[in-house]
């Protein structure tokens, strides 16, 4: 009971990750709520094409086919998050596994792998992803595997750099001493005390795969069954002078979900500080 | 012989939203031309933030310094940021830890050491910061080599020495050491000290050093001063403060050092933590822990008592005695 | 010397040099970093054996070789007359229930997530000293008890943050004793604490040693510390011991030329004992390919050309005192 | 020295190896057969998919094609587009020029502004100014860069009509000489300006953090210690200790700006590789996709071996 206390009012100390918690459960409301919300299914073609924010029955307008602004909106949220969590899923457990290996095995070992790391850090991935998603087709699982296949490296080497110090530090030492064997320390002493950088950083793919996945549906690459935001983008584009809400409108949705995820991951940055645990100070 | 230094009911309060620690309370004391004081204590005793607080290089925003520091007739704690600066290694110079990083990696060595010679001769030629820098180059026995290279191909112990000789530069009337020596081996250790006290036999320059270890101070300073938990407890010559300690606090210290001949001896520990720093203490700093505690030191500070020959203690068993 | 309890035989450890090679595996030209470099000392049961040097002399190798948290290129270490080597291979756990380790930082020593409760229970039930959840506690308070840390039952349910770095050393020992061990390596164990609180880390490390009949290894740059606390000393220079003898020996009557100027240079706290201090020339150099000379021939102020030439041969004088100089 | 070069000459060497191989190993592991991909799929041409099977050695087993394939690539030979018809390498080397004046500039300008930015907020630090920047960077990090070409062109082009919206000239009035220069330029503002907005963010962060770093070093505190003026120990020391984490990550900021780059061009319908790219995606036209990937991975290469020689001299801890 101390303990959740603590907790609790260390979240609500950092007002960072207090943001980003909001925004997130905002989010969660959103994708859960998503048909109590809306009026429309967001596949529903209304009558009214490119009405303003403000008119009846569409408070936020609707686009040039008729449908309304706010379902997609909502809906939108759902395909995003979703990229999200199954893309960051993915880069979060190949960086864990291949940092996590090269750090612990090190020596040579770690000499390659580090050094593919920062080749696969260097290819300006988007296009790789652009690729692959034209030859293998756009469905969105094709979207959200490929952004993950292509954005562990950055997990990857935080959780190298993690698990090099750790190795280091005078408890796993203990426990080797102490007999204690590699799995033992793997999971009793590296893994509990290096995720949590890990996790703040996954936080942060899942920003970044919010905005992979709208550059795709804006370049034609996103899945055509599913509402997107970066589709909204580009369809509201041949509009923008007369009807620019659906542009913006999509756009903002973008910036709110990524601000979010930023926010949250900073915050737990903050909060899991491995500084902090080190040596006492609280 | 002339005052060097003389600080007066010096304090330090560290301020941050939530709470106030005070670092340093009421410390006085002073310095004589040609004088060598160590200032010994434990961590939190707060000696380096003493230091730090003479030489106004603490965050001004998070600090509260009061009191005197009387340097050659100024106030170092009240004078302009101009005349500081005007005293700042032209008289008073300072060494610090970390031997490693006292350098900005990516300039030559020579390099900075002109800026830091041409801070107070602007008009010095190259040739003329050169000449003084090997000078004290050879002071402290190092090549003048090192004045081309950059600090990561030297050694700690080497860039410790360059350290030194660049801190006496304008051969500085006060020389203040914060834990300059700890970090490096024994040997490189003891023969620092050694050049320091053959230096300063040739340039008349005083010194402060601050260390945790007793054994630095009895081997290389003329006077020695005891703090514990930010207060001054005890001062004076070397000679009689290790020979004949006053205050409990420092017996307590004496019988926690092994000595390194004659006969062996059991070594005792001072039971007890440091007090909270973030509160006022009533009564003297250490009752909490001091074996020979009364009723009166719980509820009273002691006062700065003078046993002749500059040794001052402040402590109520002295008070007693002198009574 | 073949009555010892423990005894390192010609014990080394080399690390090829960084960078030295290439990606791919040069052939030949590798440097190597002779870091401990053919080691021999013996213990009686219930020794403490001093370990003294600068910073690269391989004094914390040396520990890490005995605790095989480092496998030793060569050598091997007996204990009762059995391999160390063979012992890991046959029974690993039996080997660090016999030999334990206390290091230098106490504030990094556990886990910080785990109650001190749970620190020291762990090694009792992995090696299955004690069985059960309720047995495992009362050890554990025994222990605590048994260090002067009290009250044990509240300190129990502490976090390593909340604790000082005196009783986290001290908690560290009493883990070590835990085991039962036959050797304890203490790895600078007082050195990052204040002196008013060594005093008794170091008095508690003593007394438990003492009566369980523990060997301990005290690896120091502490010489005052050292003489305070060991039976005998090693003095060692680049990876090999240059000088062995009683502690009172070492200090008071020195042989090697590199063991007077430490000692010379080594500062005191007592002021009637100022003694000029020797010039030793130079930085120590790095052990990497030292020889063929002895090793502290570029800085020894008496070495003549033999010195340059062959390493000297490690001569027995009076007691146990041995010395490796030609000119001692 | 040398051997870092080397060091770093041999990593690119080994990156670009990569994406040939990535690019290889699609063909033959996306769904359809190779001639398929390479050809398009509508064209079902015999004699051209005979062609196209003897070129790559398609009947041979898979390690003799890698080596064909890699030797093409080799000799500049990435191929013919699907539905251009013409060599890939002659496509993209038209358009590469506007992309590469694009990212050129933008790139240098944001790594100006952003790390200015970031030194003014940490010399500041906890100031006015500094929150506002650090909030404006937060923000523009969180934008997807097309979004924001597309928000600058509402309010500076069609609300106010400062700028052209798209295009690189004005085509109509064929201008010459300086006059053409400063046509372009006009164009070219927008673009730039959103690529530099979202550069700027980078720059900033790390710029901030090595600012607040160096000046807790212990070598800053020796020379207030000694009394060195402020300005002199910002401008000398701290500021040629601060730079050097940013010039670091001037690479994978590129790699970034490169990637980012294609769909601001499409926005602006600027003459560059991002148009043949959108084109390419919708056709389908995968020689076309992989020359760009392979090309744009080059460009990274060179530039960061630029940037190693560079920082190798800015440090002096490089020079072994």
């Amino acid at each position: 009971m101390k303990k959740l206390l603590k907790i609790l009012s260390d979240i609500t100390q950092d007002r960072q990750f207090f943001a980003g918690l909001i925004g997130v459960a905002i989010l969660l409301l959103l994708v859960v709520f998503a048909p109590l919300i809306t009026k429309y299914p967001a596949d529903f073609y209304g009558p009214d094409s490119l009405a303003r924010p403000g008119s009846p029955g569409h408070w936020l307008g609707t686009n040039h086919m008729g449908q309304d602004i706010w379902s997609m909106l909502v809906y939108g949220t759902r395909t995003s998050l979703w990229v999200a969590v199954v893309a960051a899923f993915i880069s979060g457990s190949i960086g864990l596994l291949v940092g996590g290996v090269a750090g612990f095995f090190g020596g040579k070992t770690d000499m390659v792998i580090s050094e593919i790391i920062n080749i696969f850090m260097m290819i300006p991935d988007l296009f790789l992803i652009m690729l692959v998603v034209a030859l293998f087709g756009n469905s969105l699982t094709n979207v959200m595997v490929i952004i993950g296949l292509t954005t562990w490296p950055r997990n990857a080497k935080l959780m190298r750099a993690q698990t090099l110090s750790l190795k280091e530090r005078v408890f796993v030492a203990g426990a080797r001493a102490m007999g204690e064997n590699k799995n033992q320390i793997l999971f009793k002493y590296i893994i509990p005390n290096g995720m949590y950088p890990v996790i703040s950083n996954t936080t942060m793919s899942m920003a970044y795969a919010v905005l992979t996945e709208a550059a795709l549906s804006f370049m034609g690459l996103g899945d055509p069954n599913v509402i997107s935001w970066g589709q909204m983008i580009n369809d509201g584009r041949n509009y923008i002078t007369h009807a620019p809400w659906v542009s913006v409108l999509a756009g903002l949705a973008v910036v709110f979900t990524v601000l979010v995820f930023n926010l949250l991951g900073d915050g737990l940055n903050h909060i899991l500080n491995p500084q902090k645990l080190q040596r006492g100070e609280r | 012989m002339a005052r060097v230094l003389d600080v007066r009911n010096l304090s330090v309060t560290y301020k941050n939203k939530n709470k106030c620690v005070y670092a340093v309370s009421n410390a006085s004391f002073s310095i004589d031309q040609g004088d060598s004081m160590g200032i010994v204590g434990e961590s939190g005793s707060g000696k380096s933030t003493m230091a730090m607080a003479l030489l106004r290089l603490l965050p001004r925003k998070k600090t509260v310094v009061e009191g005197e520091a009387g340097f050659l007739g100024q106030d170092l704690l009240h004078i302009s940021d101009e005349q500081l600066d005007r005293l700042r290694w032209k008289n008073l110079s300072v060494v610090f830890q970390k031997a490693m990083n006292s350098f900005s990696p990516v300039h030559r060595i020579g390099d900075q050491i002109e800026d830091i010679y041409r801070i107070h001769e602007p008009n010095a030629t190259r040739k003329e910061a050169h000449g003084q820098a090997a000078k004290m180059l050879a002071l402290v026995n190092l090549n003048e080599r090192v004045y081309k290279l950059y600090p990561h191909e030297l050694s700690g112990g080497m860039l410790q020495r360059v350290m030194i000789a660049v801190s006496l530069l304008h051969e500085p009337d006060l020389l203040i050491m914060d834990e300059a020596t700890t970090a490096l081996d024994v040997v490189t250790q003891g023969q620092i000290l050694g050049e320091l006290r053959k230096m300063e036999s040739e340039l008349k320059t005083s010194r402060i050093i601050i260390t945790h270890d007793i054994s630095v101070v009895s081997s290389s300073c003329n006077k020695i001063a005891v703090m514990y938990a930010g207060s001054l407890l005890e001062s004076g010559h070397v000679s009689e403060v290790l020979a004949r300690p006053a205050h409990p606090y420092t017996k307590g210290l004496l019988a926690a050092f092994p000595p390194l001949r004659g006969q062996r001896v059991v070594l005792e520990s001072i039971p007890g933590y440091l007090p909270d720093m973030a509160a006022r203490h009533e009564g003297c700093i250490f009752a909490a822990r001091c074996p020979e505690a009364m009723e009166k030191c719980k509820s009273a500070a002691p006062a700065r008592t003078d046993l002749g020959n500059d040794h001052f203690v402040s402590c109520h068993l002295i008070e007693v005695e002198k009574q | 010397m073949s009555g010892n309890y423990i005894e390192i035989k010609d014990i080394s450890k080399f690390y090829p040099v960084k960078g030295s090679g290439t990606l791919l595996g040069g052939k030949g030209s590798r440097k190597l970093v002779k870091a401990v470099n053919g080691v021999s000392v013996g213990m009686a049961q219930g020794e403490v054996l001093g370990v003294i040097g600068e910073s690269g002399c391989g004094k914390s190798t040396l520990a890490r070789l005995l605790t095989r948290l480092e496998t030793p290129t060569a050598g091997d270490v007996f204990i009762g007359g059995v391999s160390t080597g063979k012992m890991l291979e046959q029974d690993a756990k039996k080997f660090y229930r016999t030999v334990q380790i206390v290091f230098q930082n106490p504030y990094d020593a556990f886990t910080p997530r785990d109650t001190i409760e749970q620190l020291l229970s762990r090694p009792l039930k992995n090696h299955g000293i004690c069985p059960d959840r309720a047995s495992r506690h009362e050890r554990c308070a025994e222990l605590l008890e048994s260090g002067n840390l009290r009250p044990a039952e509240d300190i129990l349910k502490r976090y390593p943050h909340e604790l000082s770095g005196g009783q986290l050393q001290r908690i560290a020992i009493l883990r070590a004793m835990s085991l039962d061990p036959a050797v304890i390596v203490a790895d600078e164990p007082v050195s990052m604490l204040d002196v008013s609180v060594r005093a008794d880390i170091i008095n508690m490390l003593l007394e438990q040693s003492a009566s369980k009949k523990v060997t301990v290894v005290f690896i120091s740059h502490d010489i005052a510390l050292t003489r305070h606390v060991a039976d005998n000393i090693a003095v060692m220079y680049l990876g090999r011991i240059v000088e062995y003898g009683a502690a009172q020996t070492i200090i008071e009557s020195p042989l090697h030329p590199y063991t007077k100027a430490l000692i010379s240079n080594c500062a005191s706290i007592d002021i009637a004992d100022r003694v000029e201090p020797i010039r030793i020339d130079g930085e120590p150099p790095t052990p990497i390919d030292p020889g063929p000379g002895c090793f502290f021939a570029d800085r020894c102020p008496v070495a003549e050309e033999i010195c340059f030439r062959e390493y000297p041969e490690t001569a027995a004088r009076a007691g146990n005192h041995r010395v490796a100089c030609h000119k001692a | 020295m040398k051997k870092y070069i080397v060091k770093k000459l041999l990593i690119s060497i080994v990156t670009i190896v990569l994406v040939m191989t990535l690019n290889f190993v699609l063909i033959h592991i996306a769904p359809g057969d190779p001639t398929t991909i390479l050809l398009g799929r509508n064209v079902a041409n015999p004699e051209l998919k005979a062609v196209l099977a003897a070129k790559y050695g398609l009947d041979k087993p898979l390690y003799v094609q890698y080596f064909r394939y890699f030797g093409q690539l080799l000799r500049g030979d990435l191929g013919d587009s699907i539905i251009f018809g013409r060599p890939v390498v002659e496509i993209i080397g038209e358009k590469l020029g506007p992309t590469l004046l694009l990212v050129g500039i933008a790139s240098v300008v944001g790594l100006v502004l952003g790390t200015a930015a970031g030194i003014a907020a940490a010399r500041k630090e906890g100031s006015v100014i500094d929150a506002v920047y650090s909030g404006g960077a937060y923000f523009l990090n969180a934008m997807p860069g097309f979004w924001l070409a597309l928000m600058l062109i509402i309010v500076l082009a069609v609300k106010l009509g400062w700028f052209p919206s798209s295009g690189m000239e004005d085509v109509r009035a064929k201008y010459t000489g300086f006059r053409h220069v400063l046509d372009v330029a006009q164009h070219m503002f927008l673009p730039m300006l959103t690529l530099v907005l979202i550069d700027i963010p980078y720059y900033f962060r790390i710029a901030k953090s090595s600012v607040i770093q160096v000046n807790n070093e212990d070598y800053i505190m020796t020379y207030r210690a000694a009394g060195m003026s402020e300005k002199k120990i910002f401008r000398k020391y701290v500021l040629k200790n601060a730079i050097l984490p940013v010039v670091t990550i001037f690479g994978i900021t590129l790699a970034y700006l490169i990637a980012g780059v294609a769909l601001i061009e499409i926005v602006f319908a600027w003459p560059g590789t991002g148009r043949v790219m959108l084109t390419a995606i919708s056709q389908r036209d995968y020689p076309v996709l992989m020359g760009i990937y392979l090309i744009m991975s080059i460009t990274v290469c060179v530039t960061m071996i630029i940037i190693d020689i560079i920082y190798a001299v800015l440090d002096p801890r490089i020079r072994y």
